[in-house]
């Protein structure tokens, strides 16, 4: 007896004599018995367990919000509290893949106008309805790139989040695709003379940052104009910063990926976070993951529905354009929803005051001394020396309450004493002030 | 209606505090200062609230009823995972924190990874793949490595059975590996002759579910073991179908070198319209040094993060895994617990046999005899009588407030339901299923019409799911 | 299905920790032992779920559409002040703990207090009544007392309009007062020739809601405060009716000198299906020693609790009030604030006159002209034309998804709808309202039979209320 | 401009241009101008609201579960997390009154197995869909005798809660209802010989509590068997009690009212709760509130429907049986799915462990010398004497995390040095012992 089954004994018996055994061991024909009890403690109940783990989540340190100056592919931004309050509503939770259209139009059309959002942020054609992060959406685009063109080798920035060139790497290895990476110029941007030496016949894909992991703004326009036409551009951006830099589609990217998480989710210690992928319409068909295609009813409704699932994997099996099937389907309808309520305006307020603070704190630090290590235009992270054993200042920052601008070192560790400092809406002057304080 | 018909040029949803901080002119080249404003969403908030609030009345959910898609373990969603996987301690966190900041999540990391050990039988395991068939992809990687790593570079094949689920032969091939696909045989299960066939050097894996997808356990799955690892192949197991065998026996047990699972199946976790999912992948120990980095390590009396893994497979996405998901299941393990577990085992099992009993003369078995967690039953001769296909019976269903089963799958079967009920769902939930499904054949019976035009009480009717293909909408059209 | 035919005896929906404590024997009276089990659900949490989540599909809110009920200003609920009405600090306190140890609950309730007192301009205020027919029965004691500790003891009346709410007479005789109803005017306000008939020395109050029930400014208020106070009467505010003055007049100022809120219309807590709202009661200065106890008072730094008001009315309920619904209407006025009240007292104007400009062509305004926050429409015409009433009219609103206005109140009008849109609606929404009210008109001169049996679009069609109160059923029938 | 008010000002414009005047101002006709501006500071965002708030809301002191040992009328009991998941659903939330049944089958069916629970708890035939709270509704069963049989004399034991004698009295007063009260005996329960003697042919209802403020089980047969046929027998119960207490209808009780707020409720700082009223069939008529019965739509479907409503003000206006309109009914539904997950089996266990708990917590208190104040069957409460000074004692104990028994001088100074001590399943042996230390 246990409150999430409902089997009585006295059902259990009646059940047993329906299917014609008279125990429970009698449907287990041919399957070994290799244990009797698993090495873990019995069951608790609710009470219990949620006391203990609330203890572990205090094991862990929240920051205040304004207090928070690290970045580097996960934000914190202010999310509205009907974000929270409409996602959570258990008909979106506990519904699944939408394989019955009619009785799942709350998600198909939730993410058919995720999927116009999306497109309308990166100004590309079509949209997919959520891949599982920013790294996995580039690794797939890298692949579908070499599906379209068959070429095999990618040029990609070193300026790309460290994350997503480990993830590529490991998708791109067993399908030998190699990926050759440019290094980045003094202003933080791709070297543009790299890139243009490099690229050869064998050329599948570009890769470049807008932002890049520095923060900096790659010059999509110069970029372009260096690739021949059959050479896929490939753009990884950040969201938010989109409302301020011109849409990547604008300037003829092929494929525009990102991690959607700061757009309504949490930090959630990195996940779930989403993965966008949008590209042209001419490409749909070597797209990888789900799509949602408005179409009718009988009666010639409106309705939304699963389209061109003959890519992928349930229907094409090994020739799938990728194996993918869970996605990230709820943290697309937080996308939708954050973005309905913030809107173009809010949206903008949010780039454009993120772009502010950290404007400002980067200022103010170099009146300090605190010198940028990249001088590109950036948006709102940047990377500057922060002295001798910044390391240990940062640990020590956390016993004051601030959750201070990320030691590059930890993830690229040339960068020693290097600090990418990341402010958004949430960082306020004062907040910034107090950081400065010990530096 | 969508949220951008509902738009109107100047409303607002949002406020923002003031950060007292100065406007900044943007020192940003003019061509990449972006021009115009995106066609995105202008409502207030009450807008947003009603347009979301009527997207989910949309929506069949399994808080609403029986959802008995097979291979996709429906299982109830506990609301105290929710609570526990809300909480600020856990949303709030930082990936790149200072590890002394995060102690709490990666403690439950650490034990939820030694509990997922202790349930398959592995030694050790990754919770970083988002998904079931993020798992497998990350599960052939590691065989691929581990080949390459004993020089064995002839190894380019995998061999998946015919019933397997799609994304088998999909994510073998992402590994970069050919994909052999044996028949099964005529009991449903793996044809130790056509294996036998197919096994040489050339194979690195096998890749197999067990239950299968037809419900039925491969009884030979020593005999199975014995010839793949002769043959210097790994066993590979899909755990999409653990549910089944919890408290009786476990994937290392079997033989089976690497197993991925589903949080979001067997562990309760919520699918959430299509995902976050959570396939942590669990290896036997000549297999730990290829598991995916970072390995969380409990050392000094502190969890930390290795990223030095010479031999690693690399990053499989990006930090930890899906954290949250992972809250979840951990909740649900330690509520369940030992005893809980195997009862679920066995309720699941249970139900699947009581349920195929009770449509087995309605709609016939596939496969007939004791099923484990699910099995498949067919309507093709219902089919050739009336023109009812399973697809009619499916939207049908949904009339009767109903979730439809799988369908058309496992490929070896024509016009089938591959139904799984769970443990979750009572003898009464079964019955009513039942009684409807009867009802339904006798409906295509007297007025196949009537079927062949379901659904009617749902949210939009049948829908045209051709044209959407042939002649694809990707998105809204806005007017102008 | 009930949830009692649900149930599964044996079935457990519940977990409890062990509290290590032996069982005792019951030390009590053979005779005061429960021998019989109460007939409760004995249900898995699955179905628990299951059944409250398709009973909350089957309701119509505010979260959904449209909820035009006149006098009961059916505004949007913030989802933030659920947020914060939730908070632990707020839900888990005991009203005896130490008064040390609840000093944030307090203050909240002090600034609440004020803040209410200025938006009603009132001097002190009690936050104790649960509803606002509770305020009602508190102003109307506070009336009481303030004749008695007079000693005018024969002020045993109460005046109450005929367009009154139904609740201000019940209030009034709770109170123990007889009442006085006067006819409106035939401009639909108060005929100070019937009140000045009506006041004497027997008179204890006039209540009065301004607007009153028919959206109509009651624009003679100084005169008849005047008329009420010279009279040795007092004057008694309905605060349903509020936000239509937000922003520019106060009742205080008007002269009322009791007014109670209702913290669920005017300051947007949810109505949840029926309350718990709040009805807080402001007074002047010289009804303050009247009010409930206990008072909440501010001094030497700390909020305090105090009881020792001898002149008081008493409790008028246990502890200090629906204090969640307290933290609703802070959070919403901290929200607000003095620019966005006014706001709302606007807003709430337009969208009543917009409507009501838009309906006036379909449904003829009961008063025609310039209307405050609602408008009363009546269909007398069209009932006499086609035997279609308001009720039908009504029923096939839900139909079309909205839900159906204030119906056959005041009673002075008939077959009429009292509208009251809210300022949270957007013209969007009163277009479609005014668009579907066509409809239905023009479907009512056609086939008149097709209103009058609607609704056919809800989870029941029409029910019988008639057998439904002439052979009650008042609880679920248990088999046996 | 406002996230909850959606008129842009072109709209404005369009809808005054509707109207037909020109400005706003114009719709108020006659309406004084009397303020330009409130005395409040101005509107807020939710972020900055939400940080003031959270900071009040960190200003109160919340204990944990097992170290409360104070009821008194507000009780702690677990509370399963589906109760609130279930209740937060916002289609319940923001609904109103169920005045059009037909889209309000959520409501209805909810209230209408309320009431059934309610009746099957107390035993009685009748219950309505909800009072305010326990005070209200014993002050409106008073009024409802005094309809009933026409008589002013109440008497009423004076062990009732005295918030719920209190309130009594503010409402009988007006209506010239007496309250006559009953004193107690040396164990607590009510004094039979005064009861006795008391009555007479004025008294229209007796009054007890059962379990009584004391925590005293009060023998409701004896009580009854004094009672002249005409005389309504008034009892005020906790309905956790009654999964191990006789059902008060089984003792013929002709009203039963009480606080429901231990039934899955949060204490909320002592609102709302919700009020329970029952009564038998026979005075349905002259019953308070709302209620909702069976019925059937037109083609025979079963459906629920507020009944009865001649009685209620919005008919009846000055003659209705109470002014009740807004309820408490969203805690009604609270309440209906605490005892649906609890079932009778879980109730009776809170019920036995509560006083289990707190028969241990009076042994040991006892074995250290603290007599207990009343030697009649108590339930989950009982007063002791606690010693010299025992209110500043109880300010200290909450500096070690223990909401200590309630010094009940501070709600009735008559008990000088008592304790009121509480016990439910929350408790555990660990938490008392520990307890037990600071006496």
């Amino acid at each position: 007896m246990h409150k999430y089954i409902p089997h009585t004994e006295k059902e259990i018996e009646e059940m047993l004599k329906e299917i014609g055994v008279s125990t429970i061991e009698d449907l287990y024909v041919n399957v070994p018995k290799t244990i009797e009890n698993y090495k873990l403690e019995n069951g608790k109940d609710e009470f219990t367990v949620k006391k203990e783990i609330v203890k572990l989540s205090k094991q862990n340190k929240v920051f205040e919000l304004e207090n928070i100056f690290i970045g580097a592919g996960i934000y914190y931004h202010y999310i509205p509290t009907i974000v929270e309050t409409l996602s959570n509503k258990q008909n979106f939770v506990t519904a699944y893949t939408p394989y019955q259209a009619e009785v799942s139009q709350g998600t198909l059309q939730a993410l058919f106008e995720y999927q116009t959002m999306m497109c309308e942020l990166t100004g590309m054609e079509v949209a997919n309805s959520s891949m599982y992060d920013g790294a996995t959406a580039l690794a797939e685009a890298i692949l579908m790139a070499v599906r379209i063109n068959g070429k095999r080798k990618i040029l990609i920035s070193s300026a790309i989040n460290p994350e997503y060139l480990s993830v590529s790497e490991t998708y791109c290895k067993p399908q030998n695709v190699h990926l050759e990476k440019i290094k980045w110029s003094e202003t933080g941007t791709i070297d543009l003379e790299e890139l243009k030496n490099k690229i050869d016949d064998e050329t599948s894909a570009v890769v470049v940052g807008y932002p890049n992991f520095f923060g900096i703004i790659e010059d999509l326009k110069m970029i372009k104009e260096l690739l021949p036409e059959k050479i896929l551009f490939i753009v990884v951006s950040e969201p938010i910063s989109l409302s301020i830099l011109e849409a990547p589609g604008k300037f003829g990217a092929d494929i525009v990926v990102g991690e959607g998480q700061a757009l309504g989710v949490t930090p959630n210690f990195g996940g779930p976070g989403i993965g966008f992928f949008t590209t042209r319409e001419k490409y749909v068909r070597k797209m990888p993951g789900r799509i949602i295609g408005e179409t009718k009813d009988v009666e010639g409704k409106k309705g939304y529905i699963m389209i061109l699932q003959t890519r992928e994997q349930h229907i094409r099996r090994g020739k799938a354009t990728s194996n993918i099937c869970s996605n990230h389907a709820l943290m697309a309808l937080v996308n939708a929803i954050y973005i309905s309520t913030m809107g173009p305006e809010g949206l903008k307020k949010v780039a454009k005051m993120s772009y502010n603070a950290s404007h400002y704190l980067a200022r103010k630090l170099e009146e300090k001394g605190y010198k940028k290590v990249f001088d590109g235009p950036f948006f709102n992270e940047f990377l500057f020396d922060a002295g001798e054993d910044y390391i240990s200042k940062w640990h020590k920052l956390t016993e004051e309450g601030i959750l201070g601008p990320l030691p590059l070192e930890i993830v690229l560790p040339q960068f020693k004493n290097n600090a990418l400092a990341c402010c958004t809406e949430v960082n306020t002057k004062e907040s910034i002030e107090n950081l400065l304080k010990y530096f | 209606m969508t949220i951008f018909e509902i738009s109107k040029s100047g409303r607002i949803g949002f406020q923002l505090p003031d950060n007292n901080i100065d406007d900044f002119e943007l020192e940003i080249p003019e061509h990449l200062i972006r021009k115009d404003k995106p066609r995105l969403p202008e409502v207030s908030e009450v807008d947003v609230v009603r347009h979301y609030t009527n997207l989910a009345l949309k929506n069949y959910s399994v808080d609403v009823g029986f959802y008995p898609l097979g291979s996709c373990t429906m299982k109830y969603n506990p609301k105290i995972n929710e609570k526990m996987a809300t909480l600020d301690g856990f949303t709030m966190i930082h990936p790149y924190q200072p590890i002394e900041t995060v102690q709490g999540a990666l403690k439950l990391m650490y034990e939820l990874k030694n509990m997922l050990c202790e349930i398959t039988g592995m030694d050790d395991l990754s919770l970083q793949p988002a998904a079931g068939a993020h798992g497998e992809l990350t599960g052939i990687l590691i065989a691929r490595a581990y080949h390459l790593s004993r020089g064995d570079i002839k190894r380019t094949k995998a061999i998946v059975p015919d019933s397997a689920h799609g994304t088998n032969p999909a994510s073998a091939r992402m590994a970069g590996f050919d994909v052999i696909e044996i028949k099964s045989g005529p009991d449903g299960r793996i044809d130790l002759n056509e294996l036998e066939k197919a096994l040489n050097e050339e194979v690195a894996v096998l890749m197999l579910t067990n239950p299968n997808t037809l419900g039925l356990f491969e009884k030979d799955i020593y005999k199975i073991s014995k010839m793949v690892h002769d043959a210097g192949a790994l066993l590979y197991y899909d755990g999409a179908n653990l549910n089944a065998l919890l408290g009786r026996t476990r994937p290392g047990d079997m033989g089976f070198d690497i197993v991925h699972l589903n949080l979001h199946k067997t562990f309760s976790t919520p699918h959430g319209m299509g995902g976050p999912g959570s396939g942590p992948v669990g290896v036997k120990k000549h297999l730990v040094k290829f598991l995916p980095i970072p390995e969380i390590i409990f050392e000094n009396g502190n969890y930390k993060l290795n990223y030095d893994k010479p031999e690693s497979i690399g990053m499989i996405r990006s930090f930890y895994g899906n954290f949250s998901i992972m809250v979840r299941a951990y909740t649900y393990i330690k509520t369940m617990g030992n005893d809980g577990l195997k009862h679920i085992g066995n309720m699941a099992v249970l139900n699947a046999n009581y349920l195929r009993k009770k449509i087995e003369k309605i709609m016939p078995i596939a496969y007939p005899g004791v099923c484990m967690h699910e099995f498949v039953s067919t309507c093709e001769k219902l089919t050739k009588e009336t023109g009812v296909k399973a697809l009619d019976i499916a939207k049908r269903l949904l009339d009767y407030g109903v979730h439809a089963p799988t369908m058309y799958f496992p490929l070896i079967v024509h016009e089938d339901f591959m139904i799984e009920p769970t443990e979750t769902e009572s003898k009464d939930t079964l019955d009513n299923f039942a009684k409807i499904l009867e009802k339904i054949f006798n409906e295509a019976r007297e007025n196949p019409e009537l079927v062949k035009n379901a659904p009617y009480n749902t949210p939009v009717k049948r829908l045209d799911d051709v044209t959407a293909s042939r002649k694809p909408i990707f998105k809204f059209k806005f007017e102008g």
